[in-house]
């Protein structure tokens, strides 16, 4: 590999609901081609951060930089536009049209011919359910067809907001590797949200911890995971830890 | 075309059959759609009195029970056949039943309309249908005024007399009158009569003042804050056009507060809330009847006839637009009776009662009409103020005033607006 | 791949039949309304209507309801009222392409505004512009007040000889009607037209895919206004006459009843829907003279009920089957 | 002078009458989140009820005073019928739908019951004045007002004084303001929606319906009272905020003094249509005076 470049620069992010930091202090940079997992406890501002990346929310300090252009409180859809897209933790979807429209209606935005939507669903092994509606999809289909929607700009940068929550643990990894292939494939730099630390460590090449509103650590997969703070404040002893958080998550996923 | 057929057809049998003697039963009768309100805010005041007063004139005519000059069965022999249409919905609601009417019900006339916005829409269209079209009650002058027409007629006064009467009723009665104020709705009605009765009164009494215009909305309900600002602004006189459901909450809101007590109110159509007892009218409430039409109509064997058979038949007195229906009715009858005189006796065509009504002067259970205005396709009629007086529980009139039509309607080819702006001459 | 395969023909197959079915139908219907003469007036009303309510298909298609639609229906009959008045104007071509522009111009003012709202706020402020409009007009004795004015046939330049007949105007408002349709068609098949039913169902997800949901509804708003103005000037000629009622809010309900009883599905759904309602209120106010709002009000509740689709759901089983058959 | 003391009563009482037919609006779209375009026709019958109870009690010649228990009897019993037979009959059946095809529905509902009051009722007005006579009058100066003012203005602040008690202190008060601010968690928690949906219509056109019976003596009772009701209703809770109580009133407050303050000074100035301030408040404010902003959830 070549020098890194860097593509994606956050400095000093904050971010306050009231008397609450979803983001403190986040200062970080992502490489081009990299695929980085974001963990760390409900609160710690994973998704604050994906959110303000993505322009859904506007720092209220800080600057973000992307591929060298300041992005910062720049709407969803410019920021979409320049190459960053992503997928979100409760999909997304245009439930009223078949998974096949879904993907046309996107073609239709971003300007590509309609014929393209059968590759795309091809791709993430979605063909079978081209014709039934979005809304009455099984959950991880429903992810992956978020995700495919993300994709159909040609994403530059991809932002997973927790892909595998609300998935039976026993697809979960079926539908990273699926995802992953695709990322790796279209040499997109991602991201992604992930509570299960055996996904971020198959997944992942670099991981960032979050904690309250602050990048606690950031490298290597193994790395953090062993990271003192991290096993403390994050993951909690290895096993016992990781299991309450997660069920804390479907629970979120269940009334929002 | 196929009207036209159908009109001469109808014609030749109602020939064949003059020269057999008696109307049989199995004639084919001359239709007539019969168009009033039967809901909406015109209903209640205008359009149930006249539609009552069209079936007492089809029960009556078809009898032959009416008085001379109208003593023959339904038009010149031939019975009649109403069709009945509800006025609301709009001019768009009105012009397509208007043709559905003509077109597949095969009307031979339409006779209706209190809506001056239904009258000026209709028309053009009876223009096009070439269909015989009497109005009965709208009051705008502009149908004839800004148009020439030649299938419409409209054998009532136009609402120009009203006001100016109104106004001339109040120079009369308060002779020493320095202010004035008044309250109508805001759409074409309530504008139009205010502007004309302002006119008139500017003309006649140039030093007079306004002290309020109140322009509620149409069917606004609520009027405390207007009665609150008339009477302190105390003016001598107050003029209304309001009708109907405003008219009465009007009242019911003024009469605890005084108002109408203190300050002689004009209502050009309070006619139509003297019947039925509902609400007490306060004495010196100055009282119209768009005409000499209802209680001021003059007595005649005609009248006598009209009020007893209505009485009879929807146990209650008739009212104005009543009176109207009847002379419409009555109009039309003279003026069908007239050309299948100067037909030689066989039914006229559509031309040649047209030719028969245009200048046509009749009588009517109001008196006598003439169709002088419009190259004679509009009448004009004396116009009747009185004052209301409570006698031992019984509402009467008195210093009632009768102004010819001469002297409150413009003469032919003077628009209504031009003739009171330029000071009401002749 | 099978599947993919035969997809991939129907959406081939779908394109170039927008042009032909629009041209069948209107033939259908010119020659039902020369056929059936005495029906002709009724069917040109009910197209004049189904414009403006094809204009609220497309804001249906984007979740927005409109109780405003009585706005550009005005706007384009009183266009051409004044034009004729006041500019001279008698030639059918101009005055109905300026009702459309005067009504478009007027929803892209009030577009940029309204784009900001979703929702109850949406219909609720467009029902205020509506009664705003009809407030003006009513006061305005220069234009008739409450009463309106009368407007004169117009004439066309292909045709010489002066006013047209009843039956030409039918066929021109068949002939508009039929390029309306073919135009929304191929309207609803480019990317901005098919972002419909997507912001209906998730606006986020369309912003999220680079489209600005804002503009989106603008345009559908814009161009909705000019159909209504379309059909607010072919109205003003066929009625004749024209006053405030145009803009009042019921005229606006009356639209949207017609393009839920027609459909949103197609551009075809609110002309059907427009014939029916004719035809529901003829047979009402024949059969039920005093009870025809609650006909209208109950086959309302019926359709949202048992047919969300509306009755072209209904005409389009029919069709296949048929060709099924056939 | 007389006119400032005149124009502010005039408003004040203009106002509580606009309370009072607005009231039940705000608290149906507050907690089932459906503008009902209906509302004026509750408002209309409770009106035609009251002309018939109190016009039968006085051709009874029965004493006068109780026609104004009568009033209120109509207005519950009109409400609590119309209520019923409308929530159970048909609303119920479209909870599930958008907001806007629920603002249809009851669209429908206004056009049918329309007709169902001519149906019953005729069209010709009725008149029950006596009442609003039968309690004297006060005066400022010349100006005269019958105290029936103070029974109007009794039954706006005793609605929404009571219901925002209810609200704030009673047990069912409190469930019902889960239920307004999340329907979801209030089912999770096993709120029973449905009934206090149907408890929240019914008490909504029973305020509509007493609002028309309050309201019959003081005009002419005929079938499109409830038009005019409704339009204003509808822009004074726009303005508040719809769903807001104290909205409501405020709504009401400035409707009320601006239409009192224009018909007495500038009664030449055309008084500026009612939508056109509505309009001003929603461009300005986008989700009216008081209303909550709605947290979106992604």
């Amino acid at each position: 590999m070549s020098e890194p470049v860097v593509l994606v620069s956050a400095r000093n992010l904050r971010k306050q609901f009231g008397a609450v930091f979803a983001a403190r202090d986040i200062t970080v940079d992502i490489h081009a081609h990299s695929v980085s997992g974001l963990i760390g406890t409900n609160g710690a501002g994973k998704t604050t951060f994906v959110n303000m990346l993505t322009g859904y929310l506007k720092p209220d300090q800080g600057q973000i930089f992307f591929d060298g252009h300041e992005i910062t409180g720049r709407p969803p859809r410019e920021i979409t536009r320049m190459g960053i897209t992503r997928s979100f933790q409760i999909p997304q979807l245009f439930d009223s049209l078949t998974a096949l429209e879904n993907v046309e209606t996107a073609l239709g935005i971003v300007g590509k011919p309609l014929e393209q939507a059968e590759e795309i669903l091809a791709r993430f092994e979605l063909t079978p359910f081209a014709d039934a509606l979005a809304g009455i999809l099984p959950e991880g289909v429903r992810k992956l067809l978020d995700i495919a929607l993300a994709m159909v700009a040609d994403p530059r940068v991809l932002l997973l907001d927790e892909p595998t929550s609300g998935v039976d643990s026993s697809e979960k990894f079926e539908i990273m590797d699926r995802i992953m292939k695709i990322v790796r494939e279209a040499e997109v730099t991602a991201m992604f949200v992930e509570h299960d630390m055996e996904v971020v460590r198959r997944y992942s090449d670099r991981v960032l911890a979050f904690y309250d509103g602050s990048i606690l650590a950031a490298g290597a997969p193994e790395e953090v995971m062993r990271d003192e703070k991290v096993l403390e404040y994050i993951i909690g002893r290895p096993l016992q830890a990781g299991r309450p958080a997660q069920a804390q998550v479907v629970q979120e996923g269940a009334h929002a | 075309m196929s009207y036209q057929i159908k009109i001469v057809s109808a014609a030749v049998a109602t020939a064949l059959l003059a020269l057999g003697g008696t109307a049989q039963a199995d004639e084919k009768p001359v239709k007539v759609g019969i168009v009033t309100f039967m809901s909406g805010a015109a209903a209640g005041p205008f359009g149930v009195p006249a539609r009552h007063g069209a079936e007492v004139l089809l029960e009556e005519l078809n009898a032959g029970k009416v008085p001379a000059p109208y003593d023959s069965v339904g038009f010149g022999g031939t019975p009649l056949e109403f069709v009945y249409i509800d006025e609301s919905g709009g001019t768009s609601q009105q012009v397509t039943e208007f043709r559905n009417m003509v077109d597949r019900a095969g009307v031979d006339m339409v006779i209706g309309y209190t809506s001056s916005g239904n009258c000026l829409a209709i028309a053009p269209v009876a223009e096009e249908l070439k269909t015989l079209t009497m109005f009965y009650d709208c009051g705008t002058p502009r149908i004839f005024e800004d148009d020439e027409h030649h299938y419409v007629f409209r054998p009532v006064a136009h609402g120009t007399m009203d006001n100016v009467g109104a106004a001339m009723y109040a120079v009369d009665q308060k002779p020493d009158m320095k202010t004035y104020a008044g309250i109508n709705q805001n759409y074409a009605w309530g504008q139009d009569s205010w502007r004309d009765f302002e006119g008139a009164l500017k003309q006649l009494k140039p030093d007079v003042k306004l002290t309020t215009s109140q322009m509620p909305k149409l069917g606004a309900g609520q009027y405390n804050a207007e009665i609150s600002a008339i009477m302190a602004s105390n003016p001598d006189i107050l003029h209304s056009s309001f009708y109907g459901g405003d008219l009465e909450g009007l009242i019911v809101q003024a009469q605890p507060r005084g108002m109408m007590e203190h300050v002689p109110t004009i209502l050009t159509t309070g006619e139509t809330i003297t019947h039925d007892n509902k609400i007490k009218i306060p004495d010196g409430t100055i009282i119209g009847a768009r005409g000499p039409h209802g209680v001021f109509a003059p007595d005649s064997e005609l009248n006598t006839w009209f009020r007893n058979a209505y009485q009879d038949q929807i146990k209650g007195d008739p009212w104005y637009p009543s009176y109207k229906m009847a002379q419409t009715i009555l109009g039309t009858k003279a003026a069908y009776e007239k050309a299948k005189a100067d037909n030689g006796g066989q039914a006229p065509n559509t031309e040649q009662i047209i030719a028969a009504f245009e200048g046509l002067t009749f009588v009517a259970p109001s008196g006598e009409v003439k169709m002088a205005l419009g190259n004679g396709h509009q009448a004009v009629q004396e116009v009747v103020y009185g004052t209301a007086r409570n006698v031992d529980g019984k509402l009467t009139f008195e210093n009632v005033k009768r102004y010819p039509s001469e002297v409150v309607t413009p003469p032919e080819g003077v628009k209504s607006e031009d003739w009171i702006k330029n000071g009401m001459k002749h | 791949m099978k599947s993919s395969s035969t997809m991939h023909a129907r959406q081939r197959a779908r394109r170039p039949q927008h042009a032909l079915i629009a041209l069948v139908v209107t033939l259908i219907l010119i020659a039902l309304g020369i056929g059936l003469s005495t029906w002709q007036f009724v069917v040109v009303v009910a197209l004049s209507k189904g414009l403006a309510a094809l204009g609220l298909v497309l804001l249906l298609r984007c979740g927005l309801v409109s109780f405003g639609q009585g706005l550009y229906y005005c706007a384009g009959a009183y266009a051409v009222g004044m034009a004729m008045s006041h500019l001279g104007i008698r030639d059918l071509v101009p005055l109905l392409l300026l009702a459309t522009v005067s009504a478009a111009v007027i929803a892209a003012l009030l577009g940029v505004l309204l784009s900001r709202y979703r929702d109850i706020f949406f219909a609720i402020l467009t029902l205020a512009f509506t009664m705003i409009l009809y407030g003006l007009l009513i006061r305005n004795p220069v234009l008739g007040g409450s009463d309106g004015f009368n407007v004169q046939s117009p004439t066309f330049f292909l045709l010489a000889d002066g006013a047209l007949s009843r039956r030409t105007m039918f066929i021109i408002t068949a002939v508009v009607v039929g390029v309306s349709i073919w135009a929304v068609q191929r309207f609803l098949a480019t990317p901005m037209g098919r972002l419909g039913p997507a912001m209906k169902d998730n606006e986020i997800r369309v912003e999220y895919l680079g489209a600005s949901a804002r503009r989106n509804i603008f345009w559908n708003y814009t161009l909705a206004g000019a159909l209504a103005g379309l059909g607010g000037g072919l109205t003003s000629f066929s009625i004749g006459h024209i006053d405030p009622d145009l803009a009042f809010w019921t005229t606006s309900g009356e639209f949207l009843f017609i393009a839920i009883l027609g459909g949103t599905r197609n551009a075809y759904a609110p002309f059907l829907g427009a014939i029916a309602l004719e035809l529901i209120r003829s047979l009402a106010f024949q059969y039920v003279p005093n009870s025809w709002q609650i006909v209208i009000g109950v086959s309302m509740l019926v359709i949202i009920i048992f047919l969300p689709g509306g009755l072209i759901s209904i005409a389009r089983l029919w069709l296949r089957s048929a060709a099924r058959g056939a | 002078m007389l006119m400032l003391p005149a124009a502010i009563i005039d408003g004040i009482m203009y106002a509580a009458w606009l309370f009072l037919v607005a009231v039940g609006l705000t608290l149906i779209y507050g907690v089932m989140k459906i503008l009902n375009l209906a509302h004026g026709a509750f408002y209309t019958l409770g009106a035609y009820v009251a002309a018939t109870f109190v016009g039968f009690w006085l051709a009874g010649d029965y004493n006068p005073y109780y026609s104004y228990l009568l009033l209120l009897l109509a207005g519950v019993i009109g409400g609590l019928v119309l209520g019923v037979l409308v929530e159970r009959g048909i609303l119920r059946r479209f909870y599930k739908e958008d907001q806007v095809v629920l603002l249809l529905v009851t669209y429908a509902i206004f056009l049918i019951l329309e007709d169902v009051v001519k149906m019953i009722w005729g069209v010709e007005p009725y008149v029950i004045s006596q009442p609003y006579g039968l309690l004297g009058s006060f005066n400022i100066g010349l100006l005269y007002y019958p105290n029936y003012n103070f029974v109007i203005l009794g039954a706006a602040i005793l609605s929404g004084v009571g219901l925002a008690l209810f609200l704030k202190l009673t047990r069912p008060g409190k469930l019902l303001r889960v239920v307004i601010h999340d329907r979801e968690i209030s089912m999770a928690l096993g709120i029973n929606v449905q009934r206090y949906f149907l408890v929240t219509f019914v008490a909504g056109s029973i305020l509509a319906a007493l609002g028309g019976a309050l309201t019959a003596p003081t005009i002419s009772v005929a079938p499109e009272i409830g038009v005019e009701v409704i339009v204003l209703a509808f822009a004074v809770i726009v303005i508040g905020g719809l769903g807001s109580l104290p909205g409501a009133a405020l709504g009401a407050l400035i409707v009320g003094l601006v239409r009192s303050f224009a018909v007495h000074y500038f009664p030449e100035v055309e008084l500026f249509s009612i939508y056109a301030v509505m309009a001003v408040v929603l461009i300005v404010r986008p989700m009216g005076l008081f209303a909550a902003a709605e947290p979106r959830k992604i």
